[in-house]
């Protein structure tokens, strides 16, 4: 696993040290190691059912692991049952206490913890305002929309200054624009808080733009973590190239052969660089899809011939699909790039983008 | 959603139904099945007689007749109820002033006390002064439910189906409402025609509800008594003595303990072979193929 | 085809009314009028049957009785079923299969069945004659009923608000009475409903459990029945008068009886 | 290949002064969910109507199928009014939000329920079923339970009984990969997108996601509190919004929208002059300048911004910049340099316009 590049101190810090998780024969969760720190973002990025959600259940204390400790601000917390711990969560679907009104639901936290009525109010109404539902504090949830819903779930999780807040898949379940104007509004939520903020997606989009940084999950294993631009650009292996690609990142069987990297008979190209130290054998490519671009663009790119499959565009960006001797692959490039299907067209192949893995998966090379 | 979580302690949460239900159920049965296998000439002196009283039930035409009109009263309830609740179902407002209005007419039998339901039945059907009974009469039908065996089975259907067709048709109605529109919207631009869409749309989706349905009426249609008894009275002679009403006349009437208790034990046993046999046969598609 | 559909509701409910009138005109004639002849609605109308159910201690009393053995068994059997309902909903616990197919398979027990040795377990300990008696033995069939009404409605209620408030810090108890309670009162509702309805109508065991003290409305009625011949009046009276509870409760769940019927599990 | 398909049936879709309401007697303006729509769909066209929820897009698209009949207006497909015609005699086909599957029903019984119904021949069926599932990749699953299919492949069967009818006009979809798997919805997409361009049948998608609409339709409407505001290529749209709100329901970050004066035909953010496309015609009312952040770019002198922050969002960078109050973001290339804390934009002049009031102001010079 990629080793942190800075050190926090050890007090608002949550790490998990081994934790597995299993139920019954299954495997939810294998041996896990982690550290995440307070201060920006820590995003857990995996399709459904890659083991977001159990990591997150163990975080909190919901359930508990079944080997390996879990400890906060250095202390073992694994045992301790989710009542004891401050964490806050907030779900994909739109969870609040149905017969509470907004102003209750923000408050319940608090209530718990017995806190003053006038300092409930002051922080209900603070974190009402920054949220904009002070219009609507005496409504129940059923009454309001679903941006609004999750909002009132946010202000619940925001107003008891918990240690750990939890965010699965909050945006999920929202609108497109909805999505991203409370995307954008996250971050600066979160700002100057001493917590340490966990976030689940399955959109690799938002768990760039989130910053911060990121763990790559696939069937229930942290593939990769480290700062989110470095995962993103440098993976470690093929399972985290795909976990965070968004379209699908491009794969090919290349062999090395003397000089000479091979796709197909018509397809290759020179081992430069560090691939020139590689030993001869079988390799995987992949090639994200913004590093293949329609047309004679790009020097160094590797050009081919190939039927196109079917042409998308979105205005700002083009996606082609083509047949590239067998294989389905996808560009997507700025700009307008009209094809009509089966109509043969050029494409570059930024080959000295791509990752080159092993046949276990580890990546070796580019 | 990921599997429930394992947790031994939810057993503090089950444990007072537990008690509460093992008193009524566990303690009654291990007398009924302590009475079963043995004879008893009173004061309290008991001979332990094995399997006796279970033969003696089992190969008794008494018991023979009783579970045979039981068969056939269950068989002919069901038969009415749940097509004739399926089709008021399919046949009321879906929505509106008039679907309330419906529900509530339509609940009322069933929280009528069952004696009640019987005193009304036979209040209805007196030959000379019941509207039922002298209506026919007037028609020129011979009718009269204390003599005739027939009269008798036919009032008795007739009472069984005013009083249970409702539950039939209320949780089919349920069924129904729980279908989206986009299923109705799809079949009308398929095509379907009305028979088409209660096959393979409606049918499919009420299959729950009436699984639960048949359930219910099967296993009360079976332990029927207070109705029939305020009725009939198990008569004219023993032509409506259902299993229940035997039971009764047996263990309460007779204060035969052991071969009362021998039956009862072989009646739960059929209503549960038979309540199995029936889940087993409408969730049999069910099963991943 | 259309045009005639509404007929088949219309002409089912008629057929449920016929029976209801005629209990009710019953009520209201004298018993010289119901033996004279057949008369379609009551020639000389009459409220004595009435007057003699209200004033007489030993038919009044019987409404009182159904009603108190019936209102202790409902709350008791919904509030052992709640707990119970929700350890199933939502853990998996060693047997949990085997004793909710025993909870159920207690609802296909024959009533006959049991009238005997609960004569005999209740006498033992003391509780023969008393309405807890009576709710205690409804329990056999109502308390797998509204465990398995209450585990559908909790099954709908996603398991994050469990866990939701388990992170807010509220312990077990005061969560599940606060908020999770709250969040199905409707499922409550539906097998309170179905609770009353099945305590109410049976007769068998409550009249078994009972002599005089808790004696029940419809016991009163056989025992009219069987020793005073021929007061259909009263008779009708007193039948027409065990309506009223249930009417009183359809009128309350008037708009939930659909859903109340998919018991959660549509 | 086009029309190769859909057999004879031919239809353009014309809605005439269209209006909806669900009240019984509507007297508000709000009271209106749809407010007035006149709209022609060619034949064979790929359409999405985009809208955030509550626009009234769905609306429209129960008028267009017949489940809803309008409170005012027509319906034309080609030139018969077909506004009081049901739905089965529309020869439409809709794809639902959630899947609606026959479940009792093998895969081929669901594509081949249309037909039977219809009175088609077995053999007629047998050979457009299969027709069907070649094109769905559902052959190797026709003697599969549709009940025991995952979502995207009940959604596969209901557009395969559509696409199953050789009388169809149009075929319909109404959110159609809400339910379905994050990972599994791109394949959908592309996978109606190939359909369409190889069956060439008239395809009208309701969506509030801007890519799955832009992605898959030639021609988007783009739908606000019950009106139309634009519709256009997505080209058009991304280039040439016509009202600010599809600047910025459209692209992602949204068009930025500032505020600025007007004086002399020419239009000024924080005092400098600013060229624009269109003619920059004033005629009182609230005046803003859109410009979407791909056309915005750092230069030497320029308007004035303070760099607030950049998110990384793989492909390119977006930065945020301020000038006083107002947020103007520029996308970047992945691996284009950010300036310091202070810098210039400026703002390429075919792609930046004044809005009046919302409104594009004038025609393009």
């Amino acid at each position: 696993m990629a080793s942190r590049p800075c050190k926090f101190s050890d007090t608002d810090m949550l790490a998990l040290k081994d934790v597995v998780r299993r139920v019954g024969a299954a495997t939810h969760i294998h041996p896990t190691s982690l550290e995440l720190h307070a201060g920006g973002f820590n995003t857990l990025l995996g399709t459904t059912l890659s083991g977001k959600t159990t990591l997150m259940q163990l975080m909190a204390g919901l359930i508990p692991p079944t080997g390996g400790r879990i400890e906060s601000g250095g202390r073992d917390v694994t045992g301790v049952p989710v009542q004891k711990r401050n964490v806050a969560m907030v779900f994909q679907q739109f969870i609040n206490y149905p017969n509470f009104s907004v102003f209750e639901n923000i408050a319940s936290p608090l209530r718990v913890a017995r806190l003053a009525e006038a300092e409930v109010r002051r922080r209900v109404g603070r974190i009402a305002e920054l949220l904009q539902l002070t219009p609507f504090l005496e409504r129940r949830p059923a009454e309001l929309s679903g941006g609004q819903q999750q909002r009132t779930a946010l202000a619940r999780a925001l107003v008891k200054d918990a240690e750990l807040v939890l965010l699965d898949e909050p945006l999920a379940n929202l609108d497109y624009k909805l999505r991203e104007s409370l995307r954008e509004e996250l971050p600066r939520l979160f700002a100057g808080r001493d917590c340490t903020v966990v976030y689940a997606t399955t959109e690799p989009a938002e768990a760039l733009l989130l910053g911060g940084h990121t763990a790559t999950l696939f069937e229930g294993r942290v593939t990769q973590f480290g700062p989110n631009g470095a995962v993103y650009r440098e993976p470690v292996d093929l399972t985290t190239a795909r976990v965070y690609s968004d379209p699908p990142i491009n794969t090919a069987q290349v062999t090395k052969d003397g000089g000479w990297i091979r796709l197909s008979d018509r397809v290759s190209w020179p081992a430069v660089g560090r691939l020139s130290a590689l030993p001869d054998g079988a390799y995987t490519l992949g090639l994200r899809p913004h590093h293949v671009r329609p047309g004679a663009s790009g020097q160094g790119d590797v050009h081919v011939e190939c039927r196109v499959l079917i042409a998308e565009i979105s205005g700002s960006e083009s996606v082609v699909h083509f047949d590239l001797d067998g294989l389905t692959w996808v560009s997507l490039s700025h700009g307008v790039h009209g094809f009509r299907i089966g109509e043969s067209a050029r494409f570059g192949l930024d080959v000295a983008r791509g990752y080159y893995f092993a046949p276990d998966g580890a990546r070796v090379g580019g | 959603m990921s599997a429930k979580p394992v947790n031994q302690r939810a057993w503090w949460l089950v444990l007072p139904v537990l008690l509460l239900v093992a008193f009524n159920a566990v303690i009654p049965l291990m007398t009924v099945v302590n009475y079963s296998v043995q004879e008893t000439f009173g004061d309290n002196k008991f001979f332990f007689e094995g399997v006796k009283w279970y033969s003696e039930v089992v190969n008794s035409s008494r018991f023979q007749e009783s579970l045979k009109r039981q068969l056939l009263f269950t068989a002919i309830a069901l038969a009415i109820e749940v097509p004739l609740g399926v089709a008021i179902a399919l046949a009321m407002p879906r929505r509106g002033a008039w679907a309330s209005a419906c529900l509530v007419l339509m609940s009322m039998p069933l929280l009528i006390p069952w004696n009640v339901v019987g005193a009304m039945w036979n209040i209805l059907a007196l030959p000379d002064i019941g509207l039922l009974g002298w209506t026919l009469n007037k028609l020129g039908f011979d009718y009269n439910y204390t003599r005739q065996p027939v009269a008798a089975w036919a009032t008795l259907v007739a009472m069984d189906v005013w009083h249970w067709t409702s539950l039939v048709a209320l949780l089919a109605y349920a069924g129904l409402s729980a279908i989206p529109d986009a299923y109705y919207q799809a079949a009308k631009i398929d095509g379907a025609s009305g028979w088409a869409v209660f096959r393979h749309v409606q049918l499919p989706k009420m299959k729950h509800v009436l699984t639960i349905a048949v359930l219910l009426r099967f296993m009360d249609s079976f332990m029927i008594y207070t109705e029939p008894v305020v009725l009939t009275g198990g008569g004219p002679g023993n032509s409506t003595t259902l299993l229940s009403i035997d039971l009764v006349k047996i263990a309460l009437g007779q204060f035969d303990l052991g071969p009362a208790a021998a039956m009862s034990l072989i009646y739960f046993l059929i209503v549960l072979l038979l309540s199995w046999v029936f889940y087993r046969v409408m969730t049999l598609d069910e099963d991943p193929a | 085809m259309k045009r005639v559909r509404w007929l088949v509701p219309a002409l089912y409910i008629v057929f449920l009314m016929v029976p209801i009138y005629w209990l009710l005109a019953m009520s209201f004639k004298t018993t010289n009028e119901i033996l004279g002849g057949f008369s379609l609605w009551p020639r000389q109308f009459t409220l004595d049957n009435y007057a003699k159910i209200f004033t007489d201690p030993t038919w009044y009393l019987g409404y009182v009785n159904s009603l108190t053995y019936v209102v202790i068994n409902t709350i008791l059997s919904v509030a052992v079923a709640l707990p119970a309902a929700y350890a199933f909903s939502r853990y998996r616990f060693l047997g949990d299969k085997h004793l909710f197919f025993w909870l159920l398979s207690n609802r296909m027990a024959p009533p006959a069945v049991f009238a005997l040795p609960f004569f005999q377990l209740y006498s033992a300990i003391g509780l023969f004659d008393t309405h807890i008696a009576v709710a205690l033995a409804h329990c056999l069939f109502n308390v797998p009923l509204a465990v398995w009404i209450l585990e559908g409605f909790m099954s709908g209620v996603p398991r994050e608000l469990d866990e939701l408030a388990y992170i807010d810090g509220y312990p077990f108890w005061r969560f599940f009475l606060k908020i999770f309670v709250p969040a199905i009162a409707a499922g409550i509702g539906v097998a309170a409903f179905f609770c009353f309805m099945f305590s109410w109508v049976e007769l068998l065991l409550a009249k078994t459990l009972t002599s005089v003290v808790a004696k029940p409305i419809a016991a009163t009625m056989t025992r009219t029945a069987s020793t005073s011949g021929y007061e259909l009046g009263l008779l009708a009276a007193a039948g027409s008068l065990t309506i009223i509870p249930g009417a009183f409760v359809i009128y309350f769940v008037r708009n939930y009886i659909a859903k109340g019927f998919s018991l959660g599990r549509v | 290949m086009a029309r190769a398909w859909g057999a004879s049936a031919v239809a353009r879709i014309r809605l005439e002064s269209v209006r909806h309401s669900y009240r019984e007697h509507p007297a508000h303006e709000s009271d209106w969910a749809l407010k007035r729509i006149d709209l022609e769909w060619q034949d064979g066209g790929a359409y999405a109507l985009l809208g955030p929820s509550g626009c009234g897009k769905t609306t429209l698209l129960s008028i267009v199928s017949g489940l809803l009949r309008p409170t005012s207006g027509r319906v034309f497909f080609d030139d018969q009014d077909v506004t009081d015609l049901p739905p089965d005699r529309r020869n439409i086909a809709q794809v639902f939000q959630f899947p609606v599957v026959y479940d009792t029903m093998s895969v081929y019984d669901n594509l081949a329920f249309p037909l039977r119904n219809r009175g088609v021949r077995p053999a007629q069926v047998d050979a457009r079923v299969r027709e069907v599932a070649e094109l769905l990749d559902l052959q190797n699953m026709l003697a599969h339970r549709a009940a025991g299919l995952t979502a995207d492949g009940k959604q596969k069967i209901s557009l395969g009984r559509g696409l199953a009818r050789s009388d169809l006009n149009v075929i319909m979809f109404d959110e159609p990969l809400t339910v379905i798997d994050p990972h599994l919805k791109w394949r959908l997409r592309s996978k109606l997108k190939e359909l369409h361009q190889r069956v060439g049948m008239t395809m009208i998608y309701v969506t509030h996601d801007q890519t799955e609409a832009m992605t898959f339709a030639d021609q988007v409407v783009v739908m606000h509190e019950g009106a139309i505001v634009q519709v256009g290529t997505p080209v058009e749209l991304f280039e040439r919004p016509r009202h600010t709100f599809v600047g910025h329901f459209i692209g992602s970050p949204g068009m930025n929208v500032l505020p600025c004066d007007v004086a002399g035909g020419v239009a000024r953010f924080a005092g400098v002059p600013v060229a624009t496309a269109n003619r920059a015609e004033a005629g009182g009312g609230r005046t803003e300048l859109g410009v979407r952040p791909e056309f915005v770019r750092f230069t030497d002198e320029g308007i004035p911004v303070r760099v607030v922050g950049v998110s990384d969002a793989g492909r390119h960078q977006i930065v945020e910049t301020r000038h006083g109050d107002a947020v103007i973001r520029v996308l970047l290339q992945e691996g284009e340099a950010v300036p310091g804390e202070r810098a210039h934009l400026g703002f390429d002049p075919a792609f930046t316009r004044l809005y009046v009031d919302g409104l594009v102001a004038g025609e393009d010079r």
